[in-house]
């Protein structure tokens, strides 16, 4: 049940950020949406992972780890190159 | 413009996700069993390490995190390549650093032990390396242009550590005749505290710079850059 | 790896090889890059002349490399790849001293005689192909070869020109491979037979054999000039004189009209040919062909562009004689191969002769030059009226076994067509012969330059075309001789009728 | 024993979780940041200090204790910071700002 | 044990650690990992070769827990084509970038695209591909931006955007097949994967993410101002190894794991996109203005023809019509990959040379080059598919599949590209025929032509004649 | 006992959810912030309550970091860089 | 009663991370987008750590209250000045 | 002297987040090194509060957060609130650094009040839920403690009311 629910709010939230990405152009909030749905894949991992009384599968949690930093990465990298741009247009 | 396509991409993510959501279901029914849990769980004696994320990360899919590593390393040195940091900010008045005089050393405290934690609970080298992070963050917001980072020389080879630790550990177990990462046994804990350390300073570094946003310092610091 | 598997790629890159390294020659190398030119020309000479003698005493060479399965890359020697490759070893040889005279002062000389020696390779390996995919291979790389040569003298009519012929090439090239690929996928991976491969296996294959006929002669037909596919040759005359010589007279519009003797008589076999109707269909274009041609030809100011339409009228010729059923016609159509070559070759080098030295490029320019250039006018006549077909010249041993077959095979509408167009011939050569020889020199040519030799031009570009005319009467005269190029195509001929 | 020491923490987790809901009231009610400000601080630490009493005595080991009572200490030390950085920012202001 | 495919990830890893901690022997290091690691992949190949195919089970731990790296045949081949694209682009960026600093920040990032490169190709496992495809899209990205142009950064920035939204998509296709099936491993993942609505779901999602890196038409949009704005090493690796690698993997699902789920109407529909890319980037190649955005447009077009294979593919059951036509799309890959290194190899030095790359204004620069210009032409023979580039075979083969499997349409649109292709390449290589002076001699800056040349070189003499190797190395990667 | 905290929870985060008022409708950055701030302090307890409602005491070291961070991103929002401010 | 509690967490905490999503999401002010951001990123947190994944809920926490929200906050900042520039209400002369 | 209170002072940290653990030091020495010395570099020149006077003023902190947190509840509880906001300034007379920030920060602890602003390094803005009440005698009181904790004392009436 916890899973269908998590899961199934993983995939809402998948989908709000890809409409979002899709909708808006500001280098902000396509970031935002990204993480957004990232999240969201992120917790549909989660989601599966957990069982009720017996202990989580750790699979999962491993790879949303490695998702959130390379998340993050990404995220620094894209507002880093956001900045450059703000810099460049701002000398004009 | 936004009315029409925003209402044709609406319309679109939403059967997307009515039909997602149904698949996410479907998945789930098919796969109630176990997955990965059971291996992961019956493998951990074997790892030197009794939580099992960790063991999943550094053991089982070492791999994966050693690629982790490079990516945030690929991200800062984008970051870098972009051009000089940007200004620092305004020195802090008494409140704020008197915050960060004791916030700094407990998130330094608190990143050590999660690093040491992980080893048999919750927490690991990505948690510690991002509170270091976070403790450089502080440290810039109250004035530190810096970001209480060594030089740019020392701070090349602080980001390469996690990698470099990483990768050797890889290829002396594979000279050992182990195959690469596999950890002989009985070294395995130890091994894995050390590529974690080494990753915590690296990821703590790395966030840490990628926060300052730049080459920091370029005109003082220029001798080591080229 | 025997020696015979050997002899045809060594003949391949005995121009290749050059050619690469001519690409590296610096520009000012003179001595070296002619070395290079005529140590390639030479070595290739010999060893076709081995091949000749192998040939003809029936020995088989054979190169075969495995580009993938089913797919061959063969380089094989028969009697009509040796025909072929002779008349290119040959006139590379004498166009080689004629470009290098020719080409004495202009600029990209490494670039120029690179893509020459290129060329002529890609010309011998379609002399030598084993296969339709080997065919297509070095058909398309002549296409690449030429297409810098005619572009190379840079100016926005010479790119035009080239920009035009690589139009019709890469279209007609595309063509071909479609049909190639799709006879490829009908039987197999087949090499070239004497006699034809399709014939056992043309059961209730009709249709699309038809089909595949019409673009395997769609892709040759625009090298070969064949109307209404023929609008880039007088397009491209725009080339230096060494180049028109070797496009008209050797590699492109000759690889043409040897790629449709293959497909006629080593792909389809000629009963196959004539049972789906296709021969017929070859010949009607064939002479539409040679009498639009001509009558466009008299039409031409410019000599270059008049003897450009006589080439379009004249390559017809061999694809006629394949379309008529019979060996003697057959043997007309591929002396005429040898034949057309060298006349044209001549006449071309002589073009390029009263130009450079005259700078005489039309036809109403040419009162008197005869008087002024009379060794290269003598060339030029002996052409010409080799063209018509007087005897005892090439181009009448042609017109004769033509005109025998024609009426061994009862087509005699093909006699109709051959002496209109021997009319038509004369009506076009013999005025300029007259202004040549009969009519006074004027006071000044229209851009003369000094002659440095003994002669009335230098000697590098005066020695080719008497060499090829005196190629043309030995042809004509000694055409019963063993190894003549007549003797070579009955030959052939007794090979595929057998 | 066991009931009392349950009395108890039921009484300070529910205090806690009435101050978290009275601050939040604050925060939703009140008419001005400063004001709000007070709620956040004051009622916020004071439910946290509660609840964490409520639960240090379920706590397995003294550390546990500690630690917990650390997080207060925290809590109480960047809410304090918090709002003193907010309410200076917003008095002095600076164009762009955050009272826009 | 010494483990050779941990060796092609971890070398050129390895020269990026010390490229980033040394960036005074940046230069130095990075050529040296260059070397060993070409070493270590041509170590990888004659193991394939030998073998058929290795796998290495890493950590020691076997596959549903732990992380293969496999290599067959097919990414022996890429791996192969990447080392050699490398080692161009690595001896061509020692005379390209003239900066100092310039170059300390190219070479790591190089490096670890290029270990990410290595790693996905040999990667065996779902997620380990994500993190692959991360590492590729964030180094390509940040390399790409290199440049510090206005254009070049902001083209790149949306480079690295939709390449994260196409990780993302693929991702969530992979947590769905967690979900379904509870395994990572490719090999697994095939042998219980049945088709129904997960499955069908994993591969729309997992391959609409990867079409979106690999510019598949109608999401190529990104590709060519990206790419035409890049250095131009980076522009060369960029169209020849990234674009391919995502292209690798939706061809790694669609024909090894998601074989019995593929129907014949979405192979079509993925055939119907790539002739769509092909008329479409041919066209755009041809109007474009630059050399580099042309070069660009036409990785767009070169995708597409790899994407007609697929439907054929699927048409034809296992045997060796199928693997021929499996080797001819590798050929192509390889061409393209090699051809097209050439060609923005020499794109660059153009550009350089003459200060812009505006196709109508290049004469002089194109007359005074030879060696370029002759890269350039090499290298357009190969794009456009002509004898005896490796692409030719590649044509040949999949139009005789084409007309044996009766979907002749294809080689309708294969034709057009291919006269498309002629006109957009010969419109730069006319301008190489012009009245300016003589150039001196072929070869000007050895460092900087060769590569390119012999890049160009390879693609169209080696890959052509050498291409029946192509199939041994494959045939038997197939086999074992 | 753990049915208390888990009810305790239940009623924080249905406090945070009103809270969260605040962040929408502002009306100034500061409002918004301190509705951030609202979650990381509330939302210590509510881990501290869950992490003994489930017997997980890991939660407590993530409400520590929850605490160690709280002010961070305040201090981001309310901190200008050289030369940026005016008084 | 456990079972009934949990799920009604559940659902308020999986309803209330969506309308923070949504916010942040549709919010037309970037720097409310981005504190809405920061509150998501701390509730996913909680709901981690609900799923008994304290690993990721870590994890999440500092890097959502800690670095991102940081780095966020810096760029919604530099577009709001620059958006106040545009306006004409600029504050110092722009930041380049 | 004081850097051994200080490394006692990191080391009693790291044992209540690692609990009783040996081998824990492996990776606690270290850290509780870097925090030391990055505490070092932080800290300037401040004195150490008196250990024993802490339980006092600990004592009395508590007291004041629930009647401020009491206090603050009933203001927003009643139907109509009963605030009247406003400003006070103080001026501070607390010479050590450590001791001022405490005092600051205890002023938004403590009830009705809020520290809100330092201007010329020793007027503090108060905001007041209720500005109609005089805040100095109270402020001041909190000020004498805090001394008191670091050793400096205050007299009772020099209180800076401005």
């Amino acid at each position: 049940m916890a899973q269908l629910l998590y899961g199934g709010a993983g995939v809402v939230l998948f989908a709000l950020g890809l409409w979002a990405f899709l909708v808006y152009t500001p280098l902000l909030r396509k970031l935002i949406a990204l993480n957004i749905m990232g999240s969201g894949v992120f917790h549909l991992l989660i989601a599966i992972a957990e069982r009720g009384e017996l202990p989580p599968d750790p699979v999962p949690h491993a790879l949303v780890l490695t998702g959130i930093v390379v998340a993050v990465s990404a995220t620094a990298l894209a507002l880093a190159m956001g900045r450059r741009l703000e810099e460049d247009e701002g000398g004009r | 413009m936004k009315s029409a396509g925003g209402l044709v991409i609406g319309a679109f993510v939403l059967l997307l996700a009515i039909w997602l959501l149904w698949v996410v279901q479907t998945a789930i029914d098919i796969g109630a069993g176990p997955r990965l849990a059971e291996q992961a769980f019956a493998g951990l004696p074997a790892t030197g390490v009794s939580n099992p994320v960790t063991a999943v990360l550094l053991s089982y899919r070492g791999y994966d995190t050693l690629l982790e590593l490079a990516v945030l390393l690929a991200a800062l040195l984008g970051i870098w390549s972009l051009g000089a940091a940007s200004p620092g900010f305004q020195a802090a008045g008494a409140v704020l650093q008197g915050m960060v005089t004791l916030v700094v050393p407990l998130l330094i405290l608190a990143g050590g032990y999660l690093l040491w934690v992980g080893g048999h609970a919750p927490g690991g080298a990505f948690q510690a390396g991002a509170l270091l992070g976070a403790a450089g963050v502080v440290m810039r917001l109250a004035g530190d242009e810096r970001a209480g980072l060594p030089p740019l020389a020392a701070q090349r080879w602080l980001v390469v550590a996690g990698v470099a630790v990483f990768v050797l550990v890889g290829i002396a177990t594979m000279g050992l005749g182990a195959g690469f990462l596999a950890y002989p046994i009985g070294w395995s804990k130890w091994l894995i505290l050390a590529i974690e350390t080494a990753a915590t300073v690296a990821i703590g570094t790395t966030l840490a710079a990628a926060y300052v946003g730049g080459r920091p310092w370029s005109h003082a610091d220029v001798s080591g850059q080229s | 790896m025997s020696l015979e598997s050997l002899l045809p790629v060594s003949i391949l890159l005995s121009s290749l090889l050059p050619g690469v390294f001519i690409f590296l020659v610096k520009e000012e190398s003179h001595i070296l890059r002619g070395v290079l030119n005529m140590a390639g020309a030479l070595i290739k000479l010999l060893l076709v002349g081995v091949m000749i003698w192998g040939v003809y005493r029936g020995e088989v060479y054979e190169t075969r490399l495995t580009l993938a399965p089913g797919l061959d890359l063969v380089l094989a020697a028969d009697a009509l790849s040796v025909l072929f490759v002779t008349l290119s070893t040959v006139l590379w040889l004498v166009t080689t001293i004629y470009a290098i005279g020719y080409l004495e002062h202009s600029p990209n000389r490494s670039r120029f005689f690179g893509f020459f020696s290129l060329c002529v390779s890609a010309t011998v390996g379609i002399a030598l192909a084993g296969n339709l995919l080997s065919f297509v291979i070095f058909y398309e790389i002549l296409t690449l070869a030429t297409y810098p040569l005619v572009a190379h003298r840079g100016t926005p009519d010479a790119t035009r020109g080239a920009k035009i012929y690589l139009a019709y090439t890469m279209s007609g090239g595309v063509l071909l491979l479609v049909g190639a690929i799709w006879l490829q996928a009908i039987t197999g991976p087949v090499d070239f037979t004497q006699g034809g491969y399709l014939g056992v296996l043309s059961e209730g294959l009709h249709g699309p054999l038809v089909a595949v006929f019409l673009l395997l002669l769609a892709g040759l037909g625009v090298k070969a000039a064949i109307v209404p596919l023929h609008g880039w040759l007088p397009q491209s005359m725009v080339a230096p004189a060494p180049v028109s010589a070797l496009l008209h007279a050797v590699a492109v519009v000759k690889a043409g009209a040897f790629g449709i003797l293959r497909v006629v008589y080593d792909v389809y076999g000629v009963g196959l040919a004539d049972q789906l109707g296709l021969l017929t269909l070859l010949g009607i274009l064939a002479s539409t062909t040679i009498i639009y041609g001509s009558i466009r030809a008299l039409s031409q100011d410019g000599l270059k562009k008049r003897l450009a339409y006589s080439t379009v009228s004249q390559v017809s010729y061999i694809a006629l004689g394949a379309s008529i059923l019979g060996p003697i016609a057959t043997i007309g159509g591929m002396v005429h191969l040898v034949h057309q070559g060298i006349m044209k070759i001549t006449l071309f080098f002589c073009a390029g002769n009263y130009a450079e030295t005259l700078g005489v490029h039309n036809v109403s320019q040419m009162d008197g030059v005869g008087r002024r250039m009379p060794l290269t006018t003598l060339a030029f006549s002996v052409g010409a009226l080799g063209m018509i077909g007087i005897p005892p010249i090439a181009g009448f041993v042609t017109k004769w076994y033509l005109g025998l077959g024609a009426v061994e095979a009862d087509a005699h509408w093909v006699l109709l067509v051959l002496a209109a167009s021997s009319l038509l011939n004369a009506a076009y050569f013999l005025p300029i012969l007259y202004r040549a020889w009969f009519r006074p020199e004027p006071d000044s040519w229209p851009k003369e330059s000094l002659p440095q030799g003994r002669f009335e031009t230098m000697g590098a570009l005066l020695w080719p075309p008497l060499i090829t005319a005196a190629l043309c009467l030995i042809a004509g005269l000694f055409a019963a001789a063993p190894f003549s190029p007549l003797e070579w195509a009955e030959l052939i001929a007794r090979r595929e009728y057998l | 024993m066991e009931i009392l020491l349950e009395t108890v923490s039921l009484l300070l987790v529910g205090a806690g979780a009435f101050f978290f809901a009275v601050g939040t009231l604050g925060l939703v009610r009140l008419p001005d940041l400063f004001c709000r400000l007070h709620a956040l601080t004051k009622a916020d630490n004071l439910g946290l200090g509660l609840v964490i009493a409520g639960l240090l005595p379920w706590a397995a080991d003294p550390f546990l204790a500690l630690k917990l009572v650390l997080i207060w200490l925290l809590v109480m030390l960047s809410g304090a910071t918090g709002s003193y950085l907010i309410a200076k920012r917003a008095l002095r202001g600076d164009g762009e700002d955050l009272l826009e | 044990m010494v483990d050779s495919l941990a060796l092609a990830v971890s070398v050129p890893l390895v020269g990026g650690l010390l490229a980033t901690a040394i960036p005074k022997r940046a230069q130095a290091l990075g050529l040296l990992a260059s070397l060993v690691a070409v070493i270590a992949v041509a170590w990888v190949l004659v193991g394939v070769w030998q073998e058929g195919s290795l796998r290495s089970e890493l950590g020691g731990w076997a596959a549903p827990l732990g992380i293969a790296l496999v290599a067959d045949g097919l990414s022996a081949a890429l791996l192969a084509m990447a080392a050699l694209v490398a080692l161009g682009v690595g001896v061509y960026a020692t005379g390209y970038f003239r900066r100092g600093d310039a170059a300390a920040h190219f070479w790591p990032l190089w490096l670890l695209l290029w270990a990410a490169l290595n790693g996905l190709l040999l990667a065996a496992d779902l997620f380990n591909i994500y993190v692959t495809l991360e590492l590729l899209g964030l180094t390509a990205a940040a390399l790409g931006a290199l440049t510090g142009s206005v254009e070049a950064v902001s083209a790149n920035l949306r480079y690295l955007l939709v390449g994260l939204l196409g990780s993302m998509t693929y991702l969530l296709g992979v947590a769905l097949l967690y979900t379904a099936h509870g395994t990572l491993d490719l090999g697994l993942l095939a042998a219980v994967i049945q088709p129904g609505p997960v499955a069908a779901s994993a591969l729309v999602l997992m391959t609409a993410g990867l079409a979106l890196k690999a510019a598949l038409f109608p999401l190529h949009f990104w590709l060519p101002p990206a790419h035409a704005n890049a250095p131009a090493p980076v522009s060369a690796a960029l169209s020849a190894l990234v674009v391919k690698a995502a292209f690798y993997l939706i061809l790694r699902l669609w024909l090894d794991v998601f074989a019995p789920v593929v129907t014949p109407w979405a192979a079509s529909l993925m055939g119907l996109l790539g002739a769509m890319a092909i008329i479409w980037g041919s066209w755009r190649a041809l109007r474009s203005e630059r050399l580099k955005l042309l070069a660009a447009y036409s990785t767009v077009a070169q995708i597409g023809y790899l994407c007609l294979f697929i439907p054929l593919l699927q048409a034809l059951p296992p045997g060796s019509e199928r693997d021929d036509l499996f080797v001819a799309l590798v050929l192509m890959a390889l061409t393209h990959g090699l051809a097209k290194a050439g060609l923005f190899l020499a794109a660059g030095l153009v550009q350089r040379d003459a200060g812009h790359d505006r196709i109508d204004d290049l004469g002089g620069t194109a007359q005074n080059m030879p060696a370029t210009t002759f890269t350039i032409a090499l290298a357009g023979t190969a794009l456009i598919g002509l004898p005896p580039s490796g692409s030719f075979i590649g044509k040949w083969i999949l139009m005789t599949s084409a007309i044996e499997s009766g979907q002749w349409w294809w080689i309708l649109v294969i034709l057009v590209g291919t006269l498309l292709a002629a006109a957009y390449v010969f419109r730069v290589l006319s301008r190489a025929f012009n009245l300016e002076p003589t150039p001196r001699r072929f070869v000007t800056q050895a460092r900087t032509e060769v590569p390119a040349l012999l890049l160009a070189l390879a693609s169209v003499a080696v890959l052509g004649l050498a291409a029946d190797s192509l199939w041994r190395l494959l045939g038997m990667g197939e086999g074992a | 006992m753990s049915e208390i905290f888990t009810a305790a929870a239940v009623v924080l985060v249905l406090t945070m959810a009103a809270g969260l008022v605040r962040v929408v409708v502002g009306p100034t950055p500061a409002d918004r912030m301190m509705g951030v701030q609202l979650i990381g302090t509330t939302g210590i307890a509510v881990l501290l309550l869950l992490g003994f409602a489930f017997e997980m005491p890991a939660l407590a070291d993530v409400a520590l970091v929850f605490a160690l961070l709280a002010a961070v991103s305040v201090t981001a929002l309310t901190r200008r860089r050289v030369g940026q401010d005016r008084s | 009663m456990t079972a009934g509690l949990l799920l009604l967490f559940d659902l308020v905490l999986v309803t209330t991370l969506v309308g923070l999503a949504i916010a942040a999401l549709i919010s037309p002010d970037l720097r409310r987008a981005v504190m809405l951001f920061i509150a998501f990123g701390l509730w996913l947190a909680l709901v981690w750590a609900r799923l008994r994944a304290p690993d990721v809920a870590l994890a999440e926490a500092a890097i959502g209250a800690g670095l991102g929200g940081a780095l966020m906050l810096a760029a919604a900042r530099r577009a709001a000045r620059r958006a106040s520039a545009n306006g004409g209400i600029d504050a110092e002369g722009g930041e380049a | 002297m004081t850097i051994a209170w200080r490394l006692l002072g990191f080391c009693g940290l790291w044992l209540i987040f690692t609990g009783w653990n040996p081998g824990s030091w492996m990776i606690g020495v270290p850290s509780v090194l870097l925090a030391t010395w990055a505490y070092g570099q932080l800290v300037g020149d401040s004195r150490a509060p008196s250990a024993a006077r802490t339980l006092g003023f600990v004592l009395f902190f508590l007291r004041e957060s629930v009647r401020a947190g009491v206090d603050v509840a009933s203001r927003i509880l009643r139907p109509r609130m009963r605030i009247s906001p406003g400003f006070q300034t103080y001026r501070m007379r607390l010479a050590d650094p450590s001791a001022r920030v405490l005092f600051i920060d205890s002023i938004s602890l403590l009830p009705g009040t809020l520290s809100a602003d330092l201007v010329h390094r020793e007027e503090i803005r108060v905001h007041a839920l209720d500005a109609t009440l005089d805040l100095a005698p109270e402020l001041a009181d909190l000020e004498r403690r805090v001394g008191r904790l670091f050793g400096e004392e205050l007299t009772k009436e020099k209180h800076g009311h401005v």
